[in-house]
This record gives structure tokens, sequence and C-alpha cells, in this order.
């Protein structure tokens, strides 16, 4: 058992040996080694998001055609550190009327559904709390993300932060059930739901053979951590700030940590359930590498989230709504049948094959898809509500081209 | 087609023309008469294919096996009644004339309800039509004649007749037969009441309506006890020796006559009523207020003929009646009836001025002729009567019909409604006006009045008054003889006042002809007229006896001769006697003369002016009356029959006992009723049901606050009331044992 | 190990907790609170029974699975009756609810 | 005592307080977040029962569902943000002598029953599988299962239909 080949494992035992040498009890060991690492992951975790900060500025940056921060330290590497010294230095207002303990509670709360999607993260071989339904398990904890929004947001005694904790709640919810059955995807090619066998299951990454399951994943995902450009719960045009209008100091920068580290964690678990995880080459030989891997890919998908939010505009609620319900939905129900289907036709083809034959039914599902929406755009758009002038008949607007239209969707 | 078939299908014709233009076509007077006048074409054409077919076959052949169909109808106790259709030789016969005069009658009556002239100014439906004025080219106003305003339903009508008619003729059964009967009765009903706005009309369509009842009442009483007697109705089971045999054997407990009697008897009742014979006669003179065409024509050329053919039909069931020598036999009560009939209606006819009337009553006399034929026994004779009567009875309506058309023209033209278009006063000279009309007639008058030779009536009647003579019943004899008299006395008054002499009156001046619709069936029938006594010329006849065989006499007798023969009835006349014969032409050409001398010479309109009422006094005047008849029956009959209806009936069983009980059994039962609402019902049962209720609501006051309609207190009561069930059963289960 | 008698009288607990939630609150969503508090005591029981009696066989699961789909059509039903309620009456008290008094 | 007794008896106790607080606090958020407790509290106890499926699929559907959609509701449905008054309706005292004596009677024949100490068998690893096998195996529980999804369907259509807001009216 060496530190290079199970570097967790090997600080576990010693850590073992010493506390039955101060004569604990084993039980008691055991929990207290779970308390250890849990504490542990969670502080690396949390100290990590300083450095996101840094990267996700930097990088809208350079989209906003600046240099983003550049001054404290290289690159301006320390200018985060800058940042937190000077607001946990600020006082923690609580409002007036406020709940106080939920008002304490809510970003607590919201963090720690962030951090206990780590606990099943599969960082690297043997590595990370395998339990059988870890999948399921991501889902659960993300709704403590909800919930903190929405106690904070309620406990605010404040009319924006409370609208903004409904909105949370619908967009949470509606959410979570295309996320779900996206997730279910990969679950059901690997033929478990567990983390860690999905990804020992992928000899071929999935997003080769589900591409839209991908797509519908990290939409969602995105939608439920309340990114751009579905930031709809922190409107900071139409809901000042939503529902952390009212705090400051060090709540709100729990609040802020919990963010940027739900994004990330985005990231890694579509890594894990999409991208293979920490799969690499020479990854099960150094463990280590593994974790490298897995934090190249979580980055890479993180660099997706950002450049997201920095080049789209954000949605109407309605059609955020209709987004979710009318689109993702009925498309990742139709997709997990024919996966379904077409996976128990071609079981036995081979990893290659069966990702190829997967890939190909998920272009033409796309095809298809794409096909339907823009019929329905047309249809749409010759059926747009005319406005009548008094004293005359309304008359049908000529329709216009379709990029037009997008644009003025979006942007309205 | 097969002849039973055709057979089937005469009644058919016409009863669909009837339905068809009384549901559908009766707006439609062209098509309406159409329909009328195909249908009975039709029949006429099929009446002729079987009656050609029935000479094909031969008199004894079809005696033996006559055409005869027929179905099992009304299920009995044991077998089926059947109703069937029947051709021999008698029904041959009848049928000839039937379809000839039917179908005549039809297109006569085209052309007497004025088709073809516009609607009338006021005419209204229920009246004979008034004339319309048209304008024509020069704007003259010109006064027509106007359509019959129901004209349609008078087809109708006529053609639901001559469905009756050909049921009755070619029916094998008393029952069918019976039925046409029947709704020839209703017809002439109908029809005599066809202008019923006109009250005498309306009454005449009553009058003939009861009297013919109560002689059909008899007849069917007759019919009942020969279907009890015999277990049959249909004609060729009843004319078997056995059935026979066993009917005259049996005595019926009635005057002495045997079963057969009776049912003879009753029969011929039935034939009193519809041949109108004494004392049943009333009715057909009254009859006359129906269209001509009909009244006339149908009583009396065919359905008075319906009561005569049934008696022929039934001969030899009378003479088996007639055999035990009763003193009421059925054939001596004919002989009486029929003789007393002739006579009486003739001297009636004398002296009547109504030129239907004169027509109407000699009917009844040679009616009575026939009947009289059957009492001597000569039932071919009658037959051949009633045959050639039927025709030139028919023509001579159809021509006073004609002759008062054209004195209608005539009152039309002059506008004085006052001026009675069928008293014989009015008219005279009209043999210039309507030729046509004039020489028919006159064919008829002298085939009525049995003009030697030439005319059909004359061998008819030389052959009953013949047979009435050799067979031994000098009395008919000598009444028939001194009818035939008077017969070709009043028809020779007729004649001359009608159309000889100089014209009387100002309508009778501008009379003129019919169209041809009219004249062509006169001329026919005037055909038959001559023509149809030919075939019945008696071998012993001097002269011309032998040189045509006589082949009605052989025709028709076929119908029964073997039967009687078998029976041992058929007697052989002996004769020689040129007797019957010297009187038949002395009687027919004195009586022409007579008449001609009395009435050659009548100047004024007035019916007073009559000579023969100069002769006989106090006689014609009741003659005129009609022997005070319709008075007579008046206070014998309808007197009291009102005065029962009205006085006891109604006012003392009716008002008086019926009500009176009724009334008594009301006050009781009401006031039984108050007693038991005040004392019973009220108190005691709406008390009770009163107290419950109250009882109910009080409960229902006290619990409701139970029900306080939150959920909360309902699921606490739930809960305790488990909790509550729970301990006990776990008290049962643990405690209990 | 633990004894099964210590879920079930804990299942109990949380049932006559329940109980008491429903029968005693005024708002109505509480009572669907307790309504969710019996329920979950039942799932107690049968996951407790089928852990201790027949770990190899799925049927407590099914039931408490079956229990699951009726918890969350009850809730899905009940919020939406209230939220008509609260259209209608302008409040959710489930004792100002009583059209039905006499 | 072991370590997962000590386990037991701390959820236990924190899930009957909560359950407590639930059907007493006065303030319905509240209620509702310790409702979220209580049953977060249920899930330990699953997983203490080696059920973690069940654990999962109650935070899931209780936690991140219902319960949310309970304080969803809540707020929706008052007028101002604080409750007033007594949240405890007249009838409290029958409902707590009713509660009392439910918990007295199931107590008694808790104890009164002969309990096994220990489960018969360890939980074979495939049991999620099994279970998914039989909810729709013919021969287990398909026709319960459908009829279940038909339950929610219906609740699904039933509720938009409830909750539907008619414009026109």
């Amino acid at each position: 058992m060496g530190i290079l080949s199970q570097p967790v494992g090997a600080i576990a035992e010693w850590l073992r040996n010493l506390l039955l040498g101060w004569g604990l009890s084993p039980g008691l060991t055991t929990v207290l080694l779970y308390l250890i690492g849990a504490g542990v992951l969670a502080t690396l975790v949390q100290t990590w998001v300083i450095f996101l900060i840094w990267y996700e500025r930097k990088i809208i940056g350079r989209f906003q055609d600046r240099l983003g921060p550049n001054r404290v330290g290289p690159y301006g590497l320390l200018q985060p550190f800058a940042d937190f010294i000077k607001i946990m230095t600020k006082e923690v207002i609580i409002p007036e009327g406020a709940d106080k303990p939920i008002y304490i509670l809510g970003p607590i709360v919201m963090d720690a559904g962030v951090l206990m999607l780590w606990a099943v993260i599969p960082l690297m071989p043997m590595v990370g709390m395998d339990i059988n339904v870890a999948a399921l398990y991501t889902i659960a904890v993300g709704a403590f993300a909800t919930l903190g929004i929405l106690m904070s947001g309620w406990a605010s005694n404040n009319k924006f932060a409370l609208v903004s904790a409904i909105r949370t709640v619908a967009q949470m919810i509606s959410y979570e059930v295309p996320t779900v059955l996206a997730l279910l995807v990969p679950v059901l090619l690997a033929g478990t739901m567990s983390l860690q066998g999905i990804v020992e299951a992928q000899h071929v990454w999935y997003i080769v053979a589900a591409p839209l399951a991908f797509l519908i994943y990290f939409i969602s995902s995105v939608a439920e951590v309340g990114r751009t450009p579905f930031d709809l719960l922190e409107a900071e045009s139409e809901i000042v700030a939503g529902f952390h209008i009212e705090y400051s100091g060090m709540v709100f920068a729990i609040f802020y940590v919990g963010d940027f580290l739900h994004a990330f964690t985005i990231g890694a678990l579509a890594a894990v359930l999409f991208l293979g995880g920490w799969r690499g080459p020479g990854a099960e030989a150094f463990p280590l590498l593994g974790l490298l891997y897995l934090w190249i890919k979580a980055f890479a998908v993180y660099f997706l989230v950002v450049w997201a939010r920095g080049s789209l505009p954000r949605v109407r609620i309605d059609q955020m709504m209709n987004f979710s319900w009318k689109f993702l939905t009925p498309l990742a129900l139709v997709l997990l049948v024919l996966t379904a289907v077409l996976d128990y036709f071609v079981a036995g083809w081979g990893a290659w094959g069966q990702a190829l034959s997967h890939l190909v039914m998920n272009l033409v599902v796309g095809w298809l898809v794409l096909r339907y929406l823009q019929a329905w755009e047309k249809a749409r758009a010759a059926r747009r509500p005319v406005v009548a002038q008094p004293g005359q008949y309304p008359v049908a607007r000529p329709p216009r081209p379709a990029v037009a239209e997008t644009s003025t969707e979006a942007a309205s | 087609m097969p002849t039973t078939t055709l057979l089937w299908l005469l009644p058919v014709f016409p009863l669909l023309a009837f339905v068809l233009i009384v549901l559908f076509t009766n707006r439609n007077k062209a098509l309406s008469h159409t329909l009328a006048v195909g249908a009975a074409f039709l029949s006429w054409l099929g009446a002729m294919v079987i009656f050609v077919r029935a000479l094909k076959i031969g008199p004894e052949a079809l005696a033996e096996h006559p055409i005869h169909s027929w179905v099992n109808w009304l299920p009995t106790g044991d077998g089926y009644l059947k109703i069937g259709v029947m051709v021999d030789p008698l029904t041959a016969a009848v049928l000839f004339f039937v379809a000839w005069t039917i179908f005549m009658i039809f297109l006569y009556s085209v052309g007497y309800h004025n088709f073809g002239y516009p609607e009338g100014d006021h005419d209204q439906k229920g009246l004979p039509p008034h004339g319309a004025t048209v304008v024509d080219a020069h704007g003259h106003k010109h006064r027509v004649p106007s359509i019959e305003p129901m004209y349609s339903r008078f087809f109708a009508y006529i053609g639901l007749f001559a469905a009756g008619m050909y049921l009755l003729a070619i029916s094998d059964n008393l029952l069918t037969l019976f039925v046409g009967w029947e709704i020839m009765g209703l017809c002439s009903y109908l029809l005599i009441g066809f202008w019923f706005a006109k009250p005498s009309a309306r009454a005449a369509g009553i009058k003939a309506f009861m009297t013919t009842r109560v002689g059909d009442v008899f007849m069917l009483l007759g019919i009942a006890y020969l279907y009890t007697a015999t277990g049959t109705l249909s004609f060729p089971d009843i004319f078997k020796p056995e059935t026979l045999h066993a009917l005259a054997s049996t005595p019926s407990h009635v005057l002495g006559l045997s079963a057969a009697g009776l049912i003879g008897v009753l029969l011929f009742i039935g034939t009193v009523g519809k041949s109108a014979q004494w004392p049943l006669h009333v009715w057909l003179p009254d009859a006359m207020e129906g269209p001509t065409p009909v009244s006339a024509m149908i009583h009396a050329a065919t359905m008075v003929s319906a009561g005569v053919y049934m008696v022929i039909r039934m001969f030899p069931l009378l003479k088996a009646g007639s055999m035990n020598g009763a003193f009421f036999s059925p054939l001596a009560v004919m002989g009486f009836i029929g003789g007393f009939t002739a006579l009486f209606a003739a001297t009636i006819a004398v002296a009547q001025n109504d030129i239907k009337r004169v027509l109407a009553y000699s009917t009844i006399s040679q009616l009575g002729y026939m009947v009289a034929a059957l009492g001597a026994g000569s039932y071919i004779a009658a037959t051949f009567h009633l045959i050639t009567h039927a025709f030139f009875k028919a023509l001579l309506f159809l021509g006073s019909g004609s002759v008062i058309h054209g004195m209608e023209h005539g009152v039309l033209h002059t506008g004085n409604h006052e001026v009675d278009p069928q008293d014989m006063f009015n008219m005279g000279g009209l043999a210039k006006k309507m030729p046509i009309t004039f020489w028919t007639f006159l064919i008829g008058g002298f085939a009525l009045s049995g003009f030697p030779v030439l005319t059909a009536g004359f061998w008819s009647k030389d052959e009953i008054l013949s047979s009435s003579f050799f067979g031994g019943h000098p009395v008919i004899f000598w009444t028939l003889a001194l009818a035939a008299f008077l017969t070709a006395f009043y028809t020779m008054r007729q004649i001359t006042l009608t159309f000889l002499g100089q014209p009387r009156t100002p309508e009778a001046e501008h009379a003129h002809e019919t169209p041809w619709t009219m004249t062509v069936p006169l001329m026919v029938l005037a055909f038959f007229a001559l023509t149809a006594g030919w075939v019945g010329i008696p071998e012993h006849f001097p002269l011309l006896g032998g040189l045509l065989p006589n082949w009605f006499h052989h025709w028709v007798g076929a119908t029964y001769e073997g039967l009687l023969e078998e029976m041992g009835w058929l007697e052989h006349l002996a004769e020689g006697s040129l007797v019957p014969l010297y009187t038949s032409l002395t009687v027919a050409l004195g009586g022409l003369f007579f008449g001609w001398l009395v009435y050659k010479d009548v100047r004024s309109p007035d019916p007073a002016q009559d000579p023969l009422k100069k002769a006989l006094g106090p006689v014609h005047t009741l003659l005129q009356n009609k022997y005070y008849f319709d008075e007579l029956y008046g206070l014998i009959f309808i007197r009291p029959a009102y005065w029962l209806a009205e006085v006891f009936t109604f006012r003392w069983v009716d008002r008086g006992v019926i009500d009176g009980i009724l009334h008594a059994i009301a006050r009781v039962v009401f006031d039984l009723g108050k007693i038991l609402a005040y004392g019973f019902d009220l108190p005691i049962i709406s008390g009770a049901g009163d107290l419950i209720g109250n009882i109910v609501r009080t409960f229902g006051r006290a619990f409701r606050v139970v029900q306080t309609g939150r959920v909360q207190d309902y699921m606490v009561a739930a809960m305790t009331s488990v909790v509550a069930f729970g301990a006990l059963v776990y008290y049962l289960l643990v405690f209990a044992h | 190990m633990i004894p099964l008698d210590w879920y079930l009288i804990l299942a109990a607990a949380l049932f006559a907790l329940g109980l008491f939630g429903v029968l005693a609150r005024k708002n109505a969503v509480a009572i669907l609170m307790g309504v969710e508090l019996m329920l979950n005591a039942v799932n107690i029981n049968l996951l407790a029974f089928w852990r201790y009696r027949a770990p190899d066989q799925p049927v407590g699961m099914a039931f408490a699975v079956i229990v699951f789909a009726v918890a969350a059509a009850e809730v899905a039903v009940g919020l939406a009756l209230f939220i008509a309620v609260y259209r209608r009456f302008n409040s959710v008290a489930a004792d100002e609810i009583n059209l039905l008094k006499w | 005592m072991t370590a997962m007794q000590i386990v037991f008896l701390l959820t236990a106790v924190v899930a009957l307080f909560s359950a407590f607080r639930v059907v007493t606090t006065p303030n319905m958020v509240h209620a509702a977040l310790w409702l979220i407790v209580t049953l977060s509290s249920v899930a330990v106890l699953y997983v203490l029962l080696s059920a973690s499926f069940f654990a999962v699929v109650q935070i899931v559907v209780y936690v991140g569902a219902i319960a949310i959609l309970m304080m969803f509701v809540v707020m929706l449905t008052r007028r101002e943000m604080r409750d007033r008054g007594p949240q405890l309706g007249k009838q409290w005292p029958w409902a707590a002598v009713l509660a009392v004596l439910a918990f007295g009677g199931l107590t008694w024949l808790v104890r009164s029953a002969a309990l096994p100490a220990s489960p018969v068998g360890e939980v074979p690893a495939t049991s999620v599988a099994d279970l998914g096998a039989a909810l729709v195996n013919p021969g287990g529980f398909v026709i319960p299962f459908e009829i279940a999804s038909v339950l929610l369907l219906a609740a699904l259509i039933g509720a938009v239909y409830v909750a539907w807001t008619r414009r026109n009216s």
C-alpha cells in the first residue's frame, strides 16, 4: 500500500492507527474518520473557489474585451484574497423583521447542499463515498440548495427576495425533471447508479454515445444552479439581486462561494457522467493523475458555463418554464425511451459499436427536433398577434426573417 | 294472367282508386277522375276477359266446375272460414252487365259534373254547382255551368261503390257478399247525402241508410242462422244436395217453417231492404236527391239489383225452404211481395211529375217483377229481366240525367232558379233540342214498357209472364200484366211530357245537347237495351222461335239445373198457350198508346193541368202522395222512435232514473268522504304524519350542532370512534379468553 | 444491533404527533404536514418490517413505493385545493371553511 | 451501545423534536422547515435500515418536492408575512388526548408482541434491482404500480385544473 497507489487510503490507515493508539473505541474511530474526511474535503473545495472566482473574472473580462483582474499579484491572482479579506471585515446586517435563525441558516443550507454533492464525486479510483444510488443522491441534495435560497429569500422579509425565492422554487422544481431524465441516460448505459461504476463503465465517453443527453443535462443543470441565462432568481434588472438582496458580509460570502462552487460542481458532475470522470492514460496506476484529468474536464465544462454567462442574455420566466416543460422534458423522455430500446438491441456490439449506434440515433433525433423547431417557429411567426388600430381592421404583419425573429424573442 | 288472379283483382282496382284519390290526389281533379275511370276501365276489361273465358268453357262445364279460388281467412274452432271468388254462369252473366254499367257511369259522371268548366262563383262544398260567370274575348258575360266542388270526392265514392259491387258479384260465399253489400250501403248513404248542405239530401241519406239497415239486420240473422246450421257460408258447400236436404228437413219452430225456409225468409228481408220492395221501398225515391248518375243509376241498375242477385243466388235454398208448403214459405212470400210491389209502385209512378221519381218507382216495380218471377219459381226469367232491366233502366236514368242537365243549361241561361229542372211539366219538345238523348231515351222507354220484338224488355217480361202463367201462378200473372200495362202507360206519359209537343217553358227552349262523355254511354247502353234480349228468345215463340237458340235460358239455367234435377225440383213447363204472349203484346202497346193519347196535348207547365188528375180526382192525390207511406211510417216508427229517445230514454230513464241514482250515490259518497276527511284523515293520519315530521325535525334541530362543517371536528369524532373500537377489539381479543 | 421495536415505537410516536397535527392545527397546510408525518411513520414501519422479517423479498419496499406515490399525489391535489380555497375565502384556516354547516 | 444505536437515538430525538415543533410552532414557514428536518432524519433512519435507495427517494420526493411545495403554498396563502393568533384549534385538547391514546395503544401493542431484536438476514446487493423487477413483474406488483402511476397522472391533471386561474372570471 503505497502513497502513490492509494494516497487517501494510506493516509486514512495511518490516522486510524494513530487514533486507536490513543485508545479510542473502533466505532468512535470510524465516525471520527468520516468526520475528518468530510471536513478536509469541504475545506479544500471551498478554498478552491477562490481560484474559480479569479478564473471566471478573467474569462468574463476577455469576453468583454477587458483584461480582468491584473493588479494584485501575478495576473491578479491575489485579487480574490483581497476581496475576501474585505468582505469578511464587513458587518453582517440583519434587517428589521427578518426571521433571524432562518436568515442565517439560508446560506449555510445552500452551501451545505453544494458540499454534500462532493461526497459522492469519484475524485480518483477508490476515492469518494461509493453509494449505489449516488446518481439519484446528486439530485436529492441539489434540493438543499433550492431550500437554502428559499429560506433566505423568505426570511429577508423583503418583497424582491420573496419573489426571487418563489421564482427559485418554480425553476428548480421544473428543471429537476429533465435533469433526472437526462441523468438516467448514463445510468442506463452503465447499468448502475453508482458514479464510480458509471466512470468505470465509460470505456467510451458517454458524450459520444449520448450527446443530446449531455446537452439536456448541461442546460438544466445550469438552470438549477441559476446561472445566466437562467439567473432569474437574482435578476438585477428586475428584482435587485433577488434572494441575497439583504445579505452582506460573511453570510453573503457564503452565498457567493456556494454559487461558484455549485457551478463548478455541475461541471465536475457532468465530467463524471459524460466525460469519463478520472479516466485517462495511466489513471489506474497513478490515481493522482485521475484527479488531474477530472479537474481538467471539470474546468472545460465550467468554461462552457462561464462562456454562456458571458454571451447569453437572460430569458423571460415564461420562456424558461415553456422551455423546460414543453421542450426539454418531452425530448428527454423520448431520448430515454429510445436509448433504452436501442441499448436492448445493440447489447453485445462492443463498446464502440454501441456508442456509435447511440450516436447515430442521437443525431437523427436532434435533426428531427431542429426541423420541428423551424416549423414551429414559422407557424408562430404566422399567427403572431396583431395590434388592431382603432377604426381599422387588423392587418397581419409581414413575416420577418427567422434570425431577426429569434434575436428579438431573446432580447424582449 | 290466370283467370282466378284476374278475378281477385276486379274489386281491387276501384278500391285502389278510392284510396289513392282520398289520400293523395284529391286536390287534382283531372288526375282523380283519370284514376277512377282508369280503374273502372281495368275492371271492365278484366270482367270482359273473364266473361269470354267463361263462354269458352261452356255452361255445363262451368256449372260443374266453376272458376273458383279461395283462401283460409278466419281460423274457427275446427278449420277455417274460407273466403274466395267464384265464377259460374250466373256470376258471368251478372258480371257482364255490372262491368258495362259501372264503366258507363264513370264515363258519364265526368261530363255530368261539368269537367272542364270553371270554378263556380259562389259554389260551396255540399251544394250542387250554381254555375260560373265567364267573360269572353268581346267582354260579354256568360253564365256557364261550374264544376262540382267535390269532384274528386265523388269519384272516390263511386270507386268504392264499384269495388263493393264487384266484390259482391264475384264472392263465393255469403260473408264477403255481405261485406260488399254493406260497402254499397255505406256508399249509397254517402252518395245520396253527397250534397250534404241540402237538408233534403241529408234526410234522404239517413233514410236510405236506416231503411236498408232494417233489411240488413234480418239478413245478417239469416246468415248467422245458416252458419250455425251448416257450418259454412260458401255457396258450393251450401248447394250440396245433402246440405239442402238437411236444411229442408230441419224444423225451425217459427211459423212452421223449415230451417231453410226461415233462412230464406230472413235473407229475402235483406233483399226487401236493398231492392226497395214494399214495405221498405220508401228510401229509393228519396235517393234521387243525390247526383243523377249515381243515385239514379246505382240505385237503379246495380245496387238494387244486388238484392235480387242475392236471392237468385240463394234460389235453391229458397226452393228447399218452400218444399214443406208452409204458408210463409219464402217463395210464397216473395211471390206476394213482388207482385204487390210491382203493381203498387207502378200505380204511384203514374202520378209522379219528377222525371227521376217516375223512374225510381218504375225501378221498384220492375224489381217487384223479378222478385215475383222468383216467387213463381223461375229464377232464369228473373235473371234475364235483371240484366235487361239493368241496361235499359241505366239508359233511362242516364237519359233523364242528360235531360236534367240540358234543362239546367236553360235555367242558367234564363237565370230563373225557381224553375225545377226535374219537373216534367216544365219540359216538352226536347226531342228537337237533344236528339241523341231523345232517341236513346225512347229506346229505353220502349224497352221498359216491353215494346214487342225489338226491345230487350219485351223478351224478359214475356219470359216472366209466361213462366208465371205456365208455372201455375195466375194471380201473379194477372197482377204483373196489370203492372205491365201501367208501366207502359207512365213510360209513354213521361216520354210525351218530356220530349214531344212544344216547350212549355223558356228553360226548355234553351236546353241543349250534352257533351259526348254523357251521350256515348247513352248510345252504348241503348245498343244493349235493344240487343240484350235477343239472346233469350224462347223456342216456342211464333215465327221467331228457334231462329236463334234460347242461349240465355240454356246458359243461366245450367247454373242450378243439375242441382235442382238431383233434388227433383226441376219442373218442365208445358208451354203451348199463347195467352201470355198476347197479354204482353196488348198491355205493352195499349199502355203506350193510352199514355200518348192522354198526354199528347198538355200545354201548361202547371202540374194541376194533369188530365189524369181530372180523371181520377182524389185517387190521383192519393197516388201522388205515394199512399202516404212516408207519413204513415213517420207516424208509426219515426215519431215513436223520437218519443222513445227524447222523452222516455232521455228524460225519464237517463235524466230521472240513472242520473238520480248516480246523484244519490254521489251525495252519499261525498258525505261519507267529508266524514272520513274531517273525522279520520286530518286528525289521525296526517296528524300522525305531522307528528313524525315534527319529531324528526326536533331531533334534527337537537343534533345538527354535530354538523359543524369543519373537517377537523369530523376527524376528531372519527378518531375517537377508531380508538374506542380498537380498545374494544383489543379487549375482546386479549382479555375475552 | 437496533431492536425492531425501537423503530416501531418511533413510528408510533411520529404517527401520534402527525395525528395531533391533523386534528389540532388550524392551517390547512399544517394539517397536510400532519398527514405527511403519519405517512412517514407508516413507511418506517413498512421498511422496518421488511428489513427485519423479509430482506430478501421486495414486498415491503414495493408497498413503500406505493405509499410514496400516494403521498405525492395527495400533496399535489391538496395544495392545489388550498390555493383554490384561498382564492375563494382569502384564508386557509380549516375552521373558517364550513360551507357545509347546517 | 453500538455506534449505530447512538446514531439511531440521535436521529430519533431529532425526528421527534422536529415533528413536535411541526405540529406546535405558530409560524407556518418554520413548521415547513421543521418538517424538512423530520423528513431528513427519517431518511437517515432508512439509511440505518440499509435502504439507501429509499433514503435518497425520501430526500428527492419529500424534501425536494413536497416540503418545498408546501413552503411555496404557505407563502402563497397568506396575507401578511407573519401568522397571528393561536395556530391550534379549539379542539386541540381532544386532539392531544386522542394522540396520546393512539400512541399508548400502539406502544402497548408493540411491547406486547414478540419482535426480533435483529434482522433475519442481510439485504442482498441487488435489492433495488429486485424491487424494480418486482414492480414491473406481472406476477408481482405491476397492477398496483400501474394504478399508482395512473393515480399520479390523475393527481397532476386534477391539481392543474383545480388551481387554474380562470382569466375570464
